[in-house]
C-alpha cells in the first residue's frame, strides 16, 4: 500500500460535558438540589404556629413537597429552596390567616440565586 | 459591523409569557418601521413555559443585518427588562452584561430597594422603574402568539404597552411614535414613557451593593 | 464433538438465542423471520428453554418490550422483517442511545408497496444510522455464530449496544443448509451472562434516559461516536476467541475470497455472496481474474479494511440488495459507502454497482458473467461509464 | 405444576393523613409548573407505592418537567419510555424481573411497576401497548394522569379534552364557535370492557389524596395488571389561577364532570357522589378554556353530563374476568 489512509482521529469529550453513560443518572437523595426551584416563586407561604393544627391539608397538597411533617414531635416545616409558590397550600389550610402569602421582595434573602433559569 | 443592541426582557412563565412576548414584538416591530434591522425571539431553551418559571424574550436591534440572528440567545445584552420585579432576587439577570447596561423593572418598590437584590448592580449605569401593573392591570393570556405562531388577541393591550414605553424612554434606541403606531394601548405606552424613574449611575455603584443579598439561605 | 445438521437459518437464529439462554423474548408474527419464534415459542412451551416469551401487539412493541427487559437487568430478544423493521423505527435510537444490547434478528424481506413477500437488505439497511450494530450472515450456520458473537459484542461493558443480526429472508432463512451446533460448554466459554451496568433495581434506584439540553447533546452523540471507535477491536477479540472456541474462523469484517491476484471483484453481502463464490471458481477456470469481498457488517463499517482488501484490484462491482432511490449513485447504498472508503488511495480501483436480488429475485450465476464482462470492459476502457447497472432490467 | 412465589407486595390501606408515610418518592426539584396537577398525583402516588417502586415515565409533561437536563426527582428507579410504548416498556420490565425471580437473581420484593402516562400516553398514541400490557397480564400498575390535553407541547386537544375547550388545535373561531368540538373517550371504560385480565380499575383526583393513596395501594396489591384515572388540573391548560388546582378537581366531581369509583370482580363501587349536583356552568366558570363559550355550548355540556350522572346508577355490565396468568 502506498501513502497511510486518514484515521478517525480521537473523539474527547471535555470533562465538563461528559454526559453519563447512556444517560443513565443515579437517584437523587431527599431533594433534587440540581434543581431548586425558590427562584419561581413571588410570593411565599408563611405559617402562624399558633392558628396552625397541624390538619395536614396543606402537606398533602403540596405538588412540590415543600411540606414536611414528622409524626415524631409533630412537626410541620416549610422548605423554602423549592416552594414555587403556588399558594396551593394556603387555598387548602382551613384556617383562617394560619397561612398567608407575602411577597418574596418583603423577605432580604430565601431565594437560591441562579446564573441561568431552567 | 454596525452596532448590534440586545435587549433581554424576563417574564414569569404562562401568567406573563404573553406579555413579555408583546414587549419584544412591539419594540422590534417600531423599530423596523424606523427603518432599523431588529428581531424579537422568544429564548426556545425556556419552552415549554411553565407557570412562574422565568422566560426569555429577545430583542435585537442594529442599522445593518445582523451578523448572529441566528444564535438563540442575548449572551451580551445591553439592555435587561424584568416584568416582574421578584426574578431579579433569585436570578443573575445581568449575566453577560458589559459595564454601563441598563436595567428596567416593572414594580412599585423604589430603585434602592431593588437594587438590594441586585449584587452585581455595579454594571448598571441607568436603573429605571415602572410600575406597568398599576398603570393597566391588565396580563393578557393567550397562547396564539406562542412558538412563534400569528398573535390573534392584538399586541399591548396590558401591562406590555407601559413597560415597551419606559424602554423607549430609557433606551432611546425607539421612538415613542413608532410604539404608537403599532401598540394596542396607546395611552399605556404613554404612560409608562412619562412616568418611568430613572436613575444614572457615574461612576458604578458598586457602594451599594456590598454584602446585599449575596447569601444563598438565609431566610 | 458437536453434530452437524440441516437447518434453515431461522431455526439456527433460534438455537443461537437458545443457546445463548436468552430471558425475555417478544414475538409478533411478520415472514419469513416468524419461524424464529415458532420455534422458540416451542422450546419455551416445553420447557427446553427458561425465558419469559411475551406475544408483543406489534414490531413496535416487540422492541418496546426488549428495551423494558435489557433495563431491567435481563437478555432479551426479538426480531422481524421487512417493514416490522421499519414500524419499530422509533424505538432504534432509544434503543442504542440507552446503551441497551437487546439483539434483533431480521430475516430480510422487501418494504411495501405493495405486499411482497421477497427478500431485500433495505428493510435493516434504513436502520444503519440509528446507533446499532449492523451484519449480514450468508449461511444459516454463520447466523448461529453471529448471534452468540453479537451478544458477546453487544454485551461487552466496552460496547453495549443493541445488534441486527441479518439474514436473507427466503434465502438463508427458509433454505436449510448444515449446521453445527456449539456444545453448552463452548457457549458457556465464549459468552459469559448479560452485565448490565446500571439496571433499573430497587437497592440502587436511577434513572433511564431524563432529557438534556441542547449542549448536553453534542458530548452525548460524541460519545456514542467514541464507542464505534473502539468497536472493531472488540469484534476481533470475539471473532478469534470464537474460532479458538468453536473451531470456525471468520474474517471480522470483510471476508476476502480470491482477492490476492484480483483484477476485478464482486463487492458482496448476505446470501448471494454464495452464489458469486461460486462464480468467482468457475471465472477463474475461464481464466478471468475475479475474486470476491463480502462484507460481514455494515456498522461499523469496516473502511481501513476494505481499502486494504480492494485498494489493489482494478474494477469492483459492488452488488446492491437494497434501494436508495435518489441517492448520490440512483443505486444503492453500498456504493457510497465504499466508494468513500477507497476515495484517499493513491490509486483507487473503478466502482460501479448492479441493483441485483431486489423484490428477492435470485441473482442467477450466469448475472455473475455478465457483472464480470462489465468490469473486465471497465479495466479495458480506463473508466466508469455508469453508477448503476439493473440487472435484468 | 405449583405457581411460582414472586413476592408480590401487599400495601395496607392508609386510615389518615397523619398515617401516610412520611418519605417522599417523588422529591422536590423539578420544572413542573406552580400549582401543576400532575405533579401533585405523581407526588402521591410516589408516597403511596413506598421505596420498592419503579416508575415508566412516557414523554409527556410528567417526563420534560420532571426529567429535566439530567437530573429527576425520583428517589426510586424510573425510566423513559417514549409516549407510544409506556405499556411495552414496563411488560419488558416486569417480564425481566420475574425471569430474574425465577433464576434466583432477585430475592427481594417483586417491584410496584408503575406506569405514568398522561392522556395521550395512555388512551391515545399509547393505547395500544396499554392495552397489549393488559390483555397479557403483567403485574403493571397503569395510571393516566389525565390534565386533558397534550399540555407538554403547548396545549393541544387530546381524547380526553373537554368538549368546548379551547387548546392551540381546537381555537374557537367564526366557523368553530365552540374550539373542541368532540367529546371524550372514556377511559376506564375502555379498560374495563376490553380487558378480563385486568384485576381493578378506580378513579380518583388529586383534590382527595387519601382516596387517591388508597386506591394506588389497593391497586399495586393486586396480582395483575390494573388502571387508575386520576384527573389532575392544569392551570396552564386550563387557565386558571395556579393556587385553584384542588378546587377544580373538587368542583369537577360535585358537577359531574367527574366520577368517583372503583370497579373490581364485575361490580362498582361508586363513592364521593354528591347529593345535588351543580350546574357544570361553575366548574366551566373559573377557566379560561370555557371563556369563549356560548350559552347552548354551556347547555349542551351540562346534557352531556347528566346522560354521564346516569350511569352512576347504572353502571356498564362487562364481562367476567380471568384467572391470573401464573407462568411457574
Amino acid at each position: 500500500m502506498a501513502k497511510a489512509l486518514p484515521g478517525y482521529g480521537t473523539i474527547v469529550v471535555p470533562e465538563d460535558r461528559v454526559v453519563p453513560f447512556g444517560a443513565v443518572t443515579p437517584a437523587p437523595v431527599g431533594t433534587q438540589k440540581l434543581f431548586q426551584t425558590s427562584n419561581w416563586r413571588v410570593v411565599r407561604p408563611v405559617r402562624d404556629e399558633e392558628k396552625c393544627t397541624k390538619c395536614l391539608q396543606c402537606y398533602l397538597a403540596c405538588p412540590d413537597a415543600c411540606w414536611i411533617y414528622k409524626a415524631d414531635g409533630e412537626t410541620l416545616e416549610w422548605v423554602g429552596d423549592f416552594c414555587k409558590g403556588c399558594q396551593v397550600c394556603i387555598q387548602a389550610c382551613p384556617e383562617d390567616g394560619a397561612l398567608v402569602a407575602v411577597p418574596e421582595l418583603d423577605f432580604e434573602g430565601g431565594v437560591v440565586r441562579l446564573e441561568k433559569p431552567f | 459591523m454596525a452596532k448590534v443592541h440586545e435587549i433581554t426582557v424576563w417574564a414569569r412563565g404562562v401568567l406573563q409569557d404573553k406579555e413579555g412576548r408583546d414587549v419584544i414584538n412591539l419594540f422590534a416591530k417600531a423599530a423596523q418601521a424606523e427603518g432599523k434591522h431588529a428581531q424579537a425571539f422568544d429564548n426556545y431553551e425556556d419552552l415549554p413555559d411553565r407557570v412562574l418559571v422565568t422566560v426569555r424574550k429577545y430583542v435585537r436591534l442594529s442599522d445593518e443585518e445582523i451578523e448572529h440572528k441566528y444564535v438563540y440567545t442575548n449572551d451580551k445584552p445591553e439592555v435587561v427588562v424584568i416584568a416582574e420585579a421578584t426574578i431579579v432576587k433569585g436570578i443573575d439577570v445581568l449575566r453577560g452584561m458589559e459595564p454601563g447596561g441598563t436595567l428596567i423593572i416593572n414594580t412599585n418598590r423604589s430603585i434602592d430597594d431593588m437594587l438590594k437584590f441586585i449584587p452585581n448592580a455595579n454594571l448598571l449605569a441607568t436603573v429605571a422603574t415602572v410600575d406597568a401593573d398599576a398603570i393597566t392591570g391588565i396580563r393578557t393570556i393567550d397562547f396564539s402568539g406562542s412558538e412563534g405562531g400569528v398573535d390573534t388577541t392584538g399586541i399591548g393591550k396590558g401591562i406590555a404597552a407601559p413597560i415597551v414605553g419606559a424602554i423607549a424612554k430609557v433606551t432611546g434606541l425607539i421612538k415613542k411614535e413608532s410604539l404608537a403606531k403599532v401598540v394596542s394601548d396607546v395611552s399605556g405606552m404613554e404612560r409608562g414613557y412619562n412616568e418611568v424613574k430613572i436613575k444614572h449611575f457615574k461612576p458604578a455603584v458598586a457602594e451599594l451593593v456590598s454584602g446585599a443579598a449575596g447569601s444563598k439561605h438565609s431566610k | 464433538m458437536a453434530k452437524e445438521s440441516m437447518m434453515t437459518g431461522c431455526r439456527a437464529a433460534a438455537e443461537g438465542a437458545k443457546a445463548a439462554e436468552v430471558e425475555v423474548i417478544c414475538s409478533y408474527p411478520i415472514r419469513p423471520y416468524t419461524a424464529i419464534m415458532m420455534e422458540l415459542a416451542k422450546m419455551v412451551a416445553d420447557g427446553e428453554l427458561n425465558a419469559e416469551f411475551i406475544h408483543g401487539e406489534g414490531e413496535h412493541a416487540q422492541v418496546s418490550v426488549v428495551l423494558g427487559a435489557s433495563a431491567a437487568g435481563a437478555r432479551a430478544y426479538t426480531g422481524s422483517s421487512g417493514v416490522g423493521v421499519t414500524y419499530a423505527m422509533e424505538l432504534y435510537s432509544p434503543m442504542a442511545g440507552g446503551r441497551y444490547p437487546v439483539q434483533m434478528t431480521i430475516a430480510d424481506r422487501t418494504l411495501d408497496p405493495p405486499g411482497d413477500f421477497g427478500s431485500e437488505h433495505t428493510d435493516a439497511m434504513s436502520t444503519r444510522d440509528q446507533g446499532w450494530l449492523l451484519g449480514w450472515a450468508c449461511s444459516p450456520q454463520e447466523v448461529y455464530d453471529n448471534t452468540l458473537m453479537s451478544y458477546r459484542i453487544g454485551e461487552d461493558h466496552r460496547v453495549m449496544l443493541p445488534q441486527m443480526v441479518c439474514q436473507d429472508g427466503y434465502f438463508i432463512s427458509h433454505i436449510p443448509d448444515k449446521v453445527i451446533l456449539g456444545e453448552m460448554s463452548q457457549v458457556k466459554e465464549f459468552l459469559p451472562p448479560y452485565r448490565p451496568i446500571h439496571p433499573l433495581s430497587l437497592t440502587n434506584p436511577v434513572s433511564h434516559g431524563p432529557q438534556i439540553r441542547p449542549d448536553q447533546g453534542a458530548p452525548m452523540d460524541a460519545m456514542r461516536a467514541q464507542t464505534f471507535l473502539a468497536i472493531p477491536k472488540v469484534i476481533e477479540e470475539a471473532t478469534a476467541d470464537f474460532a479458538r472456541i468453536f473451531g470456525r474462523k471468520y474474517d471480522p469484517f470483510v471476508e476476502q475470497y480470491k482477492l490476492a491476484d484480483a483484477e476485478i471483484a464482486f463487492f458482496i453481502m448476505g446470501a448471494h455472496s454464495n452464489t458469486a463464490r461460486a462464480a468467482v471458481d468457475r471465472l477463474r477456470k475461464e481464466g478471468v481474474k475475479v475474486g470476491m469481498a463480502r462484507l460481514r457488517w455494515v456498522r461499523p463499517w469496516p473502511t481501513h479494511q476494505l481499502a486494504e482488501a480492494l485498494g489493489h484490484v482494478k474494477a469492483v462491482g459492488v452488488v446492491e440488495t437494497s434501494t436508495s432511490y435518489g441517492g448520490a449513485m440512483r443505486g444503492g447504498n453500498l456504493i457510497h459507502e465504499l466508494r468513500a472508503s477507497l476515495y484517499d488511495l493513491d490509486d483507487r480501483p473503478l466502482v460501479t454497482s448492479f441493483m441485483g436480488g431486489l423484490g428477492g429475485e435470485t441473482i442467477w450465476p450466469a448475472d455473475f458473467d455478465y457483472m464480470a464482462g462489465i468490469l473486465s470492459g471497465m479495466v479495458k476502457e480506463k473508466r466508469t461509464d455508469r453508477y448503476v447497472y439493473w440487472l435484468g432490467m | 405444576m405449583p405457581a411460582f412465589d414472586y413476592k408480590f407486595q401487599q400495601l395496607a390501606p392508609l386510615k389518615s393523613f397523619k398515617s401516610v408515610p412520611e418519605d417522599e418518592q417523588y422529591l422536590p426539584g423539578h420544572r413542573t409548573c406552580a400549582g401543576c396537577g400532575p405533579a401533585l398525583n405523581y407526588r402521591l402516588v410516589a408516597k403511596a407505592a413506598g421505596k420498592d417502586t419503579i416508575f415508566i415515565g412516557p414523554t409527556g409533561c410528567m417526563y420534560v418537567a420532571n426529567a429535566s437536563y439530567l437530573c429527576t426527582p425520583y428517589a426510586v428507579s424510573w425510566i423513559h419510555a417514549q409516549i407510544t410504548n409506556a405499556g411495552a416498556v414496563a411488560s419488558g420490565i416486569e417480564a425481566a424481573f420475574k425471569i430474574a425471580a425465577r433464576k434466583g437473581r432477585n430475592s427481594g420484593p417483586f417491584p410496584n411497576i408503575i406506569v405514568m402516562a398522561g392522556d395521550g400516553g395512555s388512551v391515545d398514541i399509547g393505547l395500544q401497548a396499554m392495552s397489549g400490557m393488559m390483555y397479557r397480564g403483567h403485574k403493571v400498575l397503569f395510571i393516566c394522569y389525565d390534565n386533558e390535553s397534550y399540555a407538554n407541547t403547548g396545549i393541544q386537544v387530546s381524547p380526553m379534552t373537554p368538549y368546548g375547550a379551547a387548546t392551540t388545535f381546537t381555537p374557537p373561531g367564526k366557523e368553530i364557535p365552540e374550539g373542541n368540538t368532540l367529546f371524550p373517550k372514556n377511559a376506564p371504560q375502555l379498560v374495563i370492557g376490553g380487558h378480563p385480565a385486568v384485576k381493578y380499575v378506580a378513579t380518583t383526583t388529586i383534590a382527595h389524596p387519601l382516596d387517591l393513596m388508597n386506591k394506588v395501594r389497593k391497586a399495586l396489591s393486586q396480582p395483575g395488571p390494573t388502571f387508575l384515572h386520576i384527573l389532575c388540573p392544569c392551570p396552564k391548560g386550563w387557565l386558571f389561577d395556579e393556587k385553584l388546582t384542588p378546587e377544580m378537581a373538587k368542583l369537577a366531581v360535585e358537577t359531574g364532570m367527574w366520577s368517583m369509583y372503583e370497579w373490581q370482580n364485575g361490580t362498582y363501587k361508586y363513592t364521593h357522589v354528591p347529593k345535588k349536583y351543580k350546574p357544570v356552568s361553575d366548574y366551566m366558570k373559573p377557566q379560561g378554556r370555557f371563556a369563549h363559550l356560548k350559552p347552548e355550548h354551556i347547555a349542551k355540556m351540562q346534557a352531556f353530563v347528566d346522560e354521564k350522572i346516569k350511569q352512576v346508577q347504572r353502571p356498564i355490565p362487562v364481562a367476567a374476568a380471568v384467572p391470573t396468568k401464573q407462568l411457574a
